[in-house]
């Protein structure tokens, strides 16, 4: 049931207009990163190490200077010294120090006047590697006797004692655990892995990067956050941040991959060494694999006390998360109060620490953390309605938080949807769909936190009565039409009307980037703020106009109206007649709101996935699957669906096939679309959703944020639908053929 | 006294309590008592918290009112992808 | 690098010959263009075979067989009716190559020459007894596909040799062919593990047959155990368990990022048996 | 290194650029012609972003040299809208069948050389022919849709 059925009163919201963008799309014409040139414009590559851990000995770039048409090389000895924090874990990122940390860690970077001319470069510049020892398996790093990668990199929370790859410790709960598994009918515990997976954005990281003598810069980049590039590189090269603006392209994906900076500030390095010629930098696909972030590895302790009528008693946790060579990269903290967060239980215990190892620096991917948190929870819960002949859904429904629960994490949840997903779910066809023989079905519950955030908004009125928002949130996924439905809905004009246009750092206050599911929800609630005050000043300038009091006009239907017979008779003043005479009532019209967005409403979201899987070979193919989430309010329903699709979709990649493998050597041995096995068309079935709207008071429409909490479900949905088909549960993901087919042999052994 | 919450491995920062009381009318009147009262939990206040106060996530506001008998539970700053 | 476009297949070995660095052939250009993006080749010369005339023509050749040109690609071997109704598993084994964007380059020769165990196309020609022309500055010779993959990445062509066109026998009457490949996902994997059957059936009796298995071994196996496992049968239980069995000892994988050693043997019996009961209803005119 | 004199027809204009010869057909497209609609997503021929006809034929424009371009014609999307969109370019739209829309030039050349071989494909089909365009976004469900909508515009049955 999509909301567009639904009586809301709403005029636009809940309606599926084209998008603004949609045209640039689909003719080519839309800019992503790559698509900027300059002229005089130079090309970069990056030199990276082949080796997982090594001390840099020398570098000579003397060969590919001699190049013609070489302008500069940049080393870290380039870099401003003294940072700290994660200013140095950013800077050591992007250059290696004295050691490269992982296979793929750039060492140095050159620009020329064609990019296969720099990449001839990048090749004869000769760096002098002593390899270290590495580890780069979250266990392995645990272990006793690992290499200790980055002595000393553990922050204030690690306790003395802790293993020297432990950089961060964890620990919180409520209730008495002991006594709830006491009081448990079965208490069963399993160790789950997952691997790490790359967010699989299609479009590669790139920029075009300037900066002249004066050390000022411009910078045209694909990124889900502007004004997180313009202060990260401004700190890793020691510049002040006005000194530098940048504009944000079209971006082709991002999912949390692009919320931070990996090679960005180099092309302002070599800019201002080449003369301040701008350079165009732009990733190939294996360096976007090698070295930009990836997701975690997880190695996860799970402990459920259970009684027979499936009332859980007592949960226990111990992450073990590993997110690259530099400290705070993992999501230990997003996974640890994800974890539980579905459920309403009187006692827990969560604890996880971070583990270093020489992997790429991990970054944010949809819903960080809570994708592995309920592969192992969730997992765990279904193996116990199996053992205890439950219906799943049951069972979360007995358990399910809702309204004024408790969360797992401390806040009360207000006003939330788990339950209404529940419902949803066991009422759609699929839950009931005969399954023949190697099917199974699958069903989980998904939480994400939803964020705010730093967001600033200004929409200002034209002349002829349509407005203009600039918004500083890149839209990924049609975001623009959503906020743009908000303003129309809130000015009382057409979708058509207004022009939403993602502007660069100069034209706004900081904005947080589009992540943590809130572009829709803070710059569309800033910008409903933003029309509001536009609202007040045009019944300002009608109140004038009309000599009556400003309290005294009201505005609805795109005009403003004497509130009430008491305050005149006047024919409505459109905005397109305030527009036009603006200039004679004083001056332009515009209205901006800024703020640090609170009032975000949680996010669950329950899936239900049926696969076959083949016996003789391990092979899983979805046969159905079904997505059911709590949108708040769906504002554009198009997009929504199409947030849940495609977070299922890299779900199931993430079940199935996906998987970062390090050879001994410690290189990634798939950095290739070939081997790094994300869904293609054929693998997938129509992919079902329903939207459940439960509003949220915390937004004026009732927005949530649907972005990330449908990547969640389907890593513990798919695995415990093969368990249904074979009998074979796989604590360690991917359920890829091998580990299926000697499960299934296991399993009849 | 607002009652703030520590997570358990904050406590060995606090002297090992689990409720530190607080006499404070705003989120950023909390950070800087708590911080105050024990400077060991200074890094983890650096690194950037969110907080409930009776329930409610205030991601990053320090000047959120704190009533005097609120109930406050710590919490790591929360992003997303 | 220097972009050569001989016009006849004399030219290219002259000029292959010659050439003193890295030199690559370009037909479809699907795994050299790759490699040179990677950087793990570059080339000092590049032969592009493409303008020399008849390289993308398919022709029945006098016996019946068909002659195929080196640069035909994929989708037009799809696309073609005679070839598709004598050997099936040799164009579906090409097809599976890569994506409909691949299929419109890639080639038959070049899936070959790119000497991968695992090359989708190779089984089917070996099970169907193809042949490819080798030209090389004396002269040319004819030899079987087997014979031309040395070990990964490696062919047994020498210097200056370059192949000039495959040759399919003729199909004859009462035969069929199949190849099927094992991979994670629906498309765009290299297989984890290929087998192709190609057998000819005297009533229900099979009476000729050649299996070979790709990417369990450094090269594509041409498996004579498997081939007697099902000669003399009509393919009934036993003699699918005798192939199982066989398929399953011929295999000499290594356990790699795609897959397990004991994976892939025990798929290699798998598909064996799959493989051949298509192959076994082709045979019999039935559609599979 | 000397470069290669390549004479071409794209989107139906006469074009004549030099290359280097190891510069492929996709660079030449964005960086020579200006015509950057053409993606590049992985450079191996793994992703679609790059689809492009060739002498009527779909391909990968990473694998194709430039130099191999010569005497041939290219489509690209710039050229897939005449006065009016393409009816898969307006489904797609219509449909929200892009998201980040980086994807969406290389499926719309890919899906237009399907229906042009194919008018009346099945999900199937679609999903098979289309299984060389990756598409992080949408879980292909309404790609699909698009497509099929579009084709049934196309074959009058709308």
């Amino acid at each position: 049931m999509a909301r567009d059925d639904v009586k809301t009163g709403y005029k636009l919201i809940g309606t599926r207009p084209n998008r603004p963008d949609g045209l640039d799309k689909v003719t080519g014409r839309a800019r992503y990163g790559a698509d900027f040139s300059l002229p005089g414009m130079l090309h970069a590559a990056v030199v990276r190490s082949p080796h997982a851990h090594a001390r840099i000995v020398k570098i000579d770039a003397s060969k590919a200077l001699a190049l013609d048409g070489v302008k500069a090389v940049v080393t870290r000895a380039d870099l401003p010294t003294g940072l700290t924090g994660e200013d140095l874990n950013l800077q050591d990122n992007t250059l290696a120090g004295e050691r490269a940390l992982y296979d793929g860690h750039a060492v140095a970077a050159v620009a020329a006047t064609s990019a296969l001319l720099a990449q001839d470069a990048a090749r004869l510049i000769e760096v002098t590697y002593e390899v270290l020892p590495h580890v780069t398996d979250v266990d392995t790093a645990m272990a006793p006797g690992a290499p200790i990668i980055r002595e000393g990199v553990a922050d204030y929370s690690v306790p003395e004692g802790m293993h020297g790859n432990v950089a961060r410790y964890m620990e919180f709960g409520h209730g008495d655990v002991e006594a709830g598994f006491a009081a448990a009918d079965i208490v069963r515990e399993h160790t789950y892995k997952t691997e790490a997976t790359h967010q699989g954005y299609i479009e590669p990281h790139a920029c075009v990067g300037q900066m002249g003598e004066d050390g000022r810069g411009e910078m045209w980049v694909c990124t889900q956050g502007h004004w997180y590039i313009r202060r990260m590189s401004a700190a890793v090269l020691g510049i002040d941040a006005a000194n530098l603006r940048v504009t944000p392209s079209e971006i082709g994906g991002g999912f949390g991959g692009k919320t931070t900076i990996f090679m960005e500030p180099l092309s302002l390095a070599l800019s201002r060494k080449a003369g301040g010629r701008p350079v165009k930098l732009v990733m190939s696909r294996s360096e976007v694999l090698r070295a930009t972030g990836p997701t975690a590895s997880a190695s996860m302790d799970v402990k459920l006390g259970m009684k027979k009528d499936g009332t859980i008693t007592a949960g226990q946790v111990f992450f073990r998360m590993q997110g690259g060579a530099f400290v705070g990269m993992s999501p230990i903290g997003e996974a640890l109060p994800c974890a539980f967060a579905c459920y309403d239980i009187p006692a827990l215990k969560h604890e996880a620490v971070e583990v270093i190892a020489n992997r790429p620096k991990a970054a944010a991917y949809r819903a960080p953390g809570s994708p592995m948190a309920a592969f192992a929870v969730e997992s765990l819960v279904d193996e116990m309605c199996r053992e205890l002949k439950l219906d799943p859904i049951e069972v979360r429904l007995k358990n399910g938080a809702t309204n004024g629960s408790k969360s797992s994490y401390g806040p009360v949840y207000n006003v939330i949807g788990l339950k209404e997903t529940l419902e949803a779910a066991k009422d759609h066809p699929n839950y009931s769909a005969p399954l023949g023989p190697n099917q199974g079905r699958g069903v989980a519950s998904g939480f994400w936190f939803n964020h705010g955030g730093e967001t600033s908004v200004t929409l200002a009125v034209g002349e002829d009565g349509t407005a203009t928002v600039m918004i500083g949130t890149p839209d990924i996924g049609g975001s623009r039409a959503s906020i743009g439905l908000m303003v129309a809905e809130t000015l009382g004009i057409p979708y058509e009307n207004v022009r939403v246009n993602v502007v660069e750092t100069g034209a706004l206050g900081v904005n947080e980037p589009t992540h943590g599911s809130r572009a829709t929800f803070a710059s569309g609630k800033a910008a409903v703020e933003a029309a509001r005050q536009a609202m007040a000043e045009m019944c300002r300038r009608a109140a004038a106009d009309w000599g009556i009091d400003p309290e005294a006009v009201e505005w609805k239907d795109g005009a403003a109206h004497p509130a009430g017979p008491n305050a005149g008779k006047f024919p409505p003043m459109t905005i397109g007649e305030i527009g036009s005479k603006m200039g004679s009532t004083g001056g332009p019209i515009s209205g901006h709101h800024e703020v640090t967005a609170e009032g975000v409403g949680a996010s669950f979201g329950t899936h239900v996935v049926d696969v076959e899987v083949d016996p003789e070979t391990g092979r899983t193919t979805i046969l159905r699957y079904l997505v059911v989430q709590d949108a708040g309010t769906a504002i554009h329903p198009a997009y929504v669906e199409g947030q849940y699709q495609g977070g299922a979709a890299q779900g199931i990649g993430w079940a199935l096939n996906e998987e970062y493998v390090y050879g001994a050597d410690g290189r990634l041995q798939n950095p290739i679309f070939l081997d790094y096995r994300i869904p293609v068309a054929s693998d997938l079935p129509m992919i079902d959703t329903v939207i459940v709207e439960v509003p949220n008071p915390g937004h004026p429409y009732g927005v949530r944020g649907v972005g990330e909490t449908g990547i969640t479900p389907p890593l513990p949905a798919v695995a415990s639908a093969i368990a249904g088909a074979t009998g074979a549960r796989i604590r360690s993901l991917p359920c890829s053929p091998p580990k299926v087919l000697a499960a299934i042999k296991a399993n009849r052994a | 006294m607002a009652k703030v919450h520590l997570w358990a491995s904050l406590r060995r920062f606090a002297d090992g309590q689990e409720v530190v009381e607080v006499d404070a009318t705003t989120v950023g009147q909390m950070m800087d008592a708590l911080e105050k009262a024990h400077p060991g939990l200074g890094p983890a206040i650096k690194a950037g918290l969110s907080v409930a106060v009776d329930g409610e996530v205030i991601a990053n506001n320090r000047a959120a009112p704190v009533g005097p008998d609120s109930e406050v539970f710590l919490l790591q700053r929360l992003k997303g992808g | 690098m220097r972009y050569h476009t001989p016009t006849s297949f004399a030219d290219a070995a002259t000029i292959a010959a010659s050439t003193t660095g890295t030199l690559r052939f370009l037909a479809g250009g699907t795994d050299v263009l790759v490699q040179m993006r990677a950087g793990m080749v570059q080339p000092d010369d590049l032969i592009d075979l493409k303008h020399i005339p008849g390289v993308d023509q398919v022709v029945q050749t006098p016996d019946g067989g068909w002659k195929i040109g080196i640069a035909v690609p994929g989708i037009v071997l799809g696309g073609h009716a005679g070839l598709v109704a004598d050997w099936p598993g040799v164009v579906e084994g090409m097809n599976l190559v890569g994506s409909t964007q691949v299929q419109g380059r890639a080639t038959l020769t070049g899936n070959l020459c790119n000497g991968s165990p695992a090359a989708d196309s190779v089984p089917g020609l070996i099970a169907a007894g193809a042949t490819v022309t080798v030209t090389g500055p004396v002269g040319s010779r004819e030899i079987p596909v087997e014979a031309v993959p040395a070990g990964p990445g490696k062919t047994n062509l020498a210097k200056g040799e370059v192949i000039s066109s495959i040759t399919l026998p003729p199909r004859g009457k009462n035969g069929g062919d199949c190849y099927l490949r094992f991979i994670p996902r629906t498309e765009m994997d290299i297989a984890v593990v290929g087998c192709a059957v190609s057998l000819r059936m005297d009533g229900d009796r099979i009476v000729e047959a050649r299996v070979a298995l790709g990417a369990v071994a450094p090269t594509v196996i041409l498996s004579e155990t498997c081939a007697k496992a099902i000669i003399g049968t009509t393919l009934d239980d036993a003699a699918l368990a005798a192939l199982t069995k066989a398929a399953e000892g011929a295999a000499k994988p290594i356990s790699d990022k795609r897959g397990t050693k004991e994976f892939r043997i025990e798929v290699a019996g798998v598909l064996a048996r799959r493989a051949a009961k298509i192959a076994y209803d082709r045979a019999k005119g039935l559609k599979a | 290194m000397s470069k290669i004199h390549i004479s071409t027809t794209v989107n139906g204009d006469p074009v004549e650029f030099l290359a280097d010869p190891r510069e492929t057909l996709l660079d030449a497209l964005r960086n020579q012609l200006d015509l950057t609609g053409t993606k590049e997503g992985c450079g191996t021929g793994d992703c679609g972003a790059c689809s492009v006809v060739v002498d009527g034929t779909l391909v990968c424009s990473c694998l194709m040299l430039a130099a191999e371009a010569n005497g041939k014609t290219v489509e690209t999307i710039e050229g897939m809208a005449g006065e009016e969109l393409h009816p898969l370019q307006r489904k797609f739209i219509e449909h929200a069948a892009l998201q980040c829309g980086y994807c969406t030039p290389g499926i719309l050349v890919a899906a237009k050389a399907l229906l042009e071989r194919n008018p009346d494909p099945t999900d199937t089909e679609v999903r098979y022919w289309l299984a060389g365009n990756l598409c992080r976004c949408t879980g292909y469900d309404k790609i699909i849709r698009a497509v099929q909508d579009a084709a049934a515009e196309m074959r009058g049955a709308a």
